[in-house]
């Protein structure tokens, strides 16, 4: 999941023929004088920071600017401020233009129907989560045919536009849908799509382009602006890491089995901290990796519940004391391991050999994880 | 037939010669499965562990019989691979192959309803019938011939379930793994007719998560034809709000499809919902003891 | 049902406001066909000849349980109009529109064929079931109720033909005329099994014509799987080759396709093969008193 | 229908990354010279008449100059060389490559399955008619999925090539695709696809548009090169004007129709000359212009023959009447009218009175067309 700024998001829409306002990034004061200067964008701007999260608006991430002082004030107020855990470091200028109306217009993907879903509202500018069910129109998008003319039709209904904007929207559709598809996007939203001076332009821009299509499209593959080093040392070995908000460290192998697991030791009283998923698989190297970077990690305990398939138990046990010494002394952490299937027997033995907690039951084991991390906090452990 | 699979299978392996593909075709004939080919472009001619290798799915099927496809081929290429086994006649194709773009499973979805070639997955551990055949990747040890059929959108927590099964005394009738990706080939409303129909099925698992709202349907489905009992598993009831829970794609999203109110769906509908995966084989002995199943 | 319409058949006119939409609107009442919605986007609320007219095909279904549509709009329009009435529920489409480019035909046959809609056409006459329904365009007065199935490929030459039947003291039980373009929706293959179901046909008029094969992938069904007997008029035997003899599209290409391949596959497969039109009603009255129909 | 000329193909082909050689189109001697003065195009040169026609090696269409001057006199002596009926307007002037294998691509529609038919040789460079089946794959495309690996594979396979070429034989597959079916094409061919010093380029380009798809392609409409002009007349009105070798003019309704009319016609050893099918339309506006188009063809006799559905018959006849007088003494031509269908009793009443042979018997009719013929004749007509 690549979610874009927002001007590379409208720079995918330039591409496509939908109208944007004519604005440029700037990441300096200097920049942003430049821009007003030459005339490149026109007095008054609205500035706008270019971080991910939504309700710029209200949050003072969006502000107005009549003057080149006052731009300057602007643009250094905001250039390295915290917007919902983002530091922000770029901005969009465009020139401030007088919206008449405010419309939403997004495709997604519909799962249950295996069809991409566009969604209209005549009702834009606000979130998507805080509108009313009946205020949104869903048309289904069949993949092999496109945006048929009634479904266009639909949209224009509940937009209720006047020429020229009515004359406008069905280009616009097309090309929504043409860099949804070719794009390899998970999401193409624009909200709000105004209506300035009688025409249609997309005022924001929100795209997300899907991870497992990079292939197709290796120009993504350097946006990563949302990532913490540690989670991208993770998606390069393909494995998804996510941080809550405990200290105990989970690694599980399958989205399934690590959610069932965090379930477990929710129930004993635990709070999970970072957990990592492996994926099915049970490749040794992998729960090595994992082992390694949850390491990095700190955690005050770990859990790791490896449910092994193709691999035998043992093999996996042997990969994990060896990589047990690979950590530094001040990283060291409890460690309780549950690793089922093939020889587990066997491997139970190599991990307690090596003073390692050794479980099969789940239960049982979730309940020592806790009472580990009881222990190393009375202890007084970080 | 039992459910999708059989000893009528006959297995074409898509991709044998890489690492998994050949792990798996072993692991398939250790089950029992008939793995009458595989197929490796340019590599025609060749045998892994005494499978012969053709050149193309047509070949394939041509030479033997191959009816089942299991595609282990890399993402970038998994979408071509599912159009030629489908052009070859092929008619179930399990999709093992994980991170396939989901415009492309739309692509492959739509052209298999098209031409009448069911998808298993993708980024699925496939389907298994104890003693008779297995097309995907569940372990082989966790499995014991029986009357519990087991439907489940996770991977090795469905191990971890039907390796319970095994574990109190019961066996299973046939496992089928949907994989867990936005789009799927088969999701639980599709599955859960074969089970209805299947004489062989005398209860079934049905093992969800978070995210999406396929078990919702399946409740849906379950209320309105389902006839047999079901035991229900939801795993993510501890998962915040708006976090991604892996790669599968579990995305909570407008406060539909949260571990609550996929439970308490399942459980209007008739079915039995395990807090935790742990007793899931309790309740399923208790549902048959009470359904005289045993 | 008899052959595709009958009497409960409720036919939605998309394009009804136009000249032909209207015309034939008239015309398909007179037949005695329930024309039960036309469909003009922005038109909605209107009336055309009694028959109140809707903005879009999911509101005719919806308000007066239209089944079949009958399609007039412009050729740029088409498509999209049948894959409206497709997502509408819509399950058989009579396309009347000529010039409709072939891409999007391919595109909106395979799109039916995914969704279950048949399409019959384009560029096409379409079907009437003479005394229950008609949807098309085929003159009325050609029609008497009877016995005799008629499948054709072209237009005013079916006209022709059936009006002889009726002139001979015969009538037609269905008859399809199925459009000459390079892609239609229903070539004789598929339109054959309908009359060999269809306990009112006693016997089919097949009136085919050069270009293409569909005649000789007629033959090769009608000799394995047609049991009823077939009076068959190939038309273009004096066709020079490699002339374009109409905007239908009859080509000849590499000797396949000619008027004299025709006639003698369908001549093999049993079928009589009439050499002029106004033979084609005495043969079909001998081949009845032969089989003893009449 | 829209055949395109080898340059204007290769020019889509070049849009879509189809390799092709640079070659440079003139229309008279001193552009030639120029070409090669510039050096747009090197010495020697390949010279070819762009012409619609095939077998232009033969049939001298195609010829090599070494030196300017005998560019000069090549392009003298082709320039306006009548070539099966067309005459030499333009030249394609190409450097001569040193050609190592010839190959054959193109994809056209299968009728019967409903998909594109991608057909493919080993053995190209010449007509396909000639090609034996079994040197012929046939790998159909669905237009949902386009060309899967496997059937580039299989394109391969018969194709045998050695990088760089076989590694370009992939992009060039789906380049021809992507033509085929964004230029709402009929035929796309490459004959021959050559090898060229290891390297794919298509020697020839035969790209024929779908008339029916001009709305999408305005692009084309000026294209007529092969029309004459009482067939772009016929072509504007939507009726189909075929020019055969009798004198015997047809009218008729409906492509299957006007093929019997001219069946039975030949049955009774009449020899259809123009032949007109207004398609399934019986509108008297349609018959009206028919029959002016008709006359304007100086036919020795014509036989109107129109199957009545929505018209009545009377008011068909009304129009032909009209249209009788419109029609100079001088181009008179002797009528045979079979009008059938609604008050067809009436329609033949008018047609009568105003001297015209009005019959409802097809048989009977084309015989009496036979009859006024050998009349005409026989009185010393044109």
């Amino acid at each position: 999941m690549v979610k874009l700024a927002e001007w590379r998001g409208k720079e995918i829409f330039r591409r496509y023929g939908i109208p944007i306002p004519s604005g440029r990034v700037v990441r300096s004061a200097a920049e942003a004088a430049d821009v007003v200067r030459t005339g490149a964008v026109a007095l008054p701007v609205v500035v706008k920071a270019q971080v991910l999260a939504g309700g710029r608006g209200k949050g003072g991430a969006v502000r107005f600017a009549s003057t080149p002082d006052e731009l300057q004030a602007v643009v250094s107020a905001m250039l390295g401020m915290q917007f919902k855990g983002e530091t922000v470091k770029e901005l969009l200028l465009e020139p401030k233009v007088a919206v008449g109306r405010e419309l939403y217009l997004s495709i997604a993907l519909d799962r249950s129907a295996r069809v991409p879903l566009l969604i209209a509202s005549g009702q834009g500018g606000v979130e998507i989560e805080s509108m009313a069910d009946d205020q949104l129109l869903r048309v289904p998008v069949h993949p092999f045919v496109g945006l048929a003319a009634y479904e266009k039709l639909r949209v224009g209904g509940v937009f209720s536009l006047t020429p020229p904007a009515s004359k406008e929207l069905g280009g616009l559709l097309d090309a929504l849908w043409q860099a949804f598809q070719r794009e390899d996007a998970e999401l193409v939203e624009i909200n709000p799509l105004a209506v300035v001076d009688g025409h249609l332009v997309a005022l924001d821009a929100k795209v997300i382009i899907e991870d497992d299509a990079s292939f197709r499209h290796p120009e993504y593959a350097e946006i990563r602006d949302d990532r913490t080093p540690l989670e991208e040392i993770a998606r390069e070995k393909e494995i998804a890491f996510v941080q809550l908000d405990g200290d105990i460290g989970v690694i599980a192998n399958g989205a399934g089995l690590t959610m069932a697991t965090l379930d477990v030791l929710s129930q004993f009283g635990g709070k999970p901290g970072v957990f990592l998923d492996l994926g099915g698989t049970d490749d040794p190297n992998k729960v090595t990796e994992a082992f390694l970077l949850m390491a990095k990690a700190r955690p005050s305990v770990v859990f790791l519940n490896i449910f092994g398939g193709v691999t035998r138990c043992d093999t996996v046990a042997k990969g994990l004391v060896a990589a047990m010494t690979q950590v530094p002394d001040s990283d060291r952490f409890p460690l309780v391991a549950r690793i089922r299937g093939n020889n587990e027997d066997l491997g139970r033995q190599i991990l307690e050999s090596a003073g390692i907690t050794a479980l099969s039951d789940l239960k049982a084991s979730a309940q020592a994880v806790v009472e580990a991390e009881k222990q190393r906090k009375a202890g007084g452990g970080s | 037939m039992t459910v999708l699979v059989d000893s009528d299978t006959r297995v074409v392996v898509q991709g044998i010669t890489g690492h998994q593909g050949t792990v798996h075709t072993v692991q398939m004939k250790l089950f029992g499965t008939q793995v009458v080919a595989g197929v490796t472009p340019g590599k025609g001619g060749a045998q892994v562990e005494g499978v012969p290798v053709f050149n193309s799915v047509a070949d394939a099927v041509a030479k033997t019989g191959a009816n089942v496809s299991v595609i282990f081929v890399p993402a970038p290429f998994a979408r071509d691979a599912f159009v030629e086994a489908t052009d070859a006649g092929i008619r179930l194709a399990v999709i093992v192959t994980e991170h396939i773009p989901f415009h492309d499973m739309l692509t492959m979805f739509h052209y298999g309803r098209l031409r009448g070639t069911r998808i298993i997955g993708p980024n699925c551990p496939g389907v298994a019938a104890p003693g008779k055949a297995k097309a995907g990747i569940i372990p082989n040890v966790v499995f014991r011939p029986g009357r519990v059929g087991v439907v489940s959108r996770s991977g090795t927590l469905t191990y971890e379930i039907v390796n319970g099964i095994k574990e109190v005394g019961l066996g299973q009738s046939t496992c089928i793994g949907l994989g867990g990706d936005p789009v799927v080939g088969t999701s639980f409303v599709d599955a859960l007719p074969l089970f209805e129909q299947d004489p062989e099925t005398d209860l079934v698992v049905l093992v969800g998560e978070i995210g999406g709202t396929a078990e919702e349907e399946a409740a849906e489905y379950i209320h309105q034809h389902f006839s047999k009992p079901v035991v229900a598993y939801i795993a993510g009831r501890s998962a915040p709000e708006g976090k991604r829970m892996g790669h599968a794609g579990a995305i909570i999203a407008r406060g539909r499809g949260t571990a609550a109110s996929k439970r308490s769906a399942l459980m209007q509908a008739g079915a039995t919902v395990a807090d935790f995966p742990y007793d899931v084989p309790a309740l399923v002995a208790q549902r048959l003891r009470e359904a005289g199943n045993r």
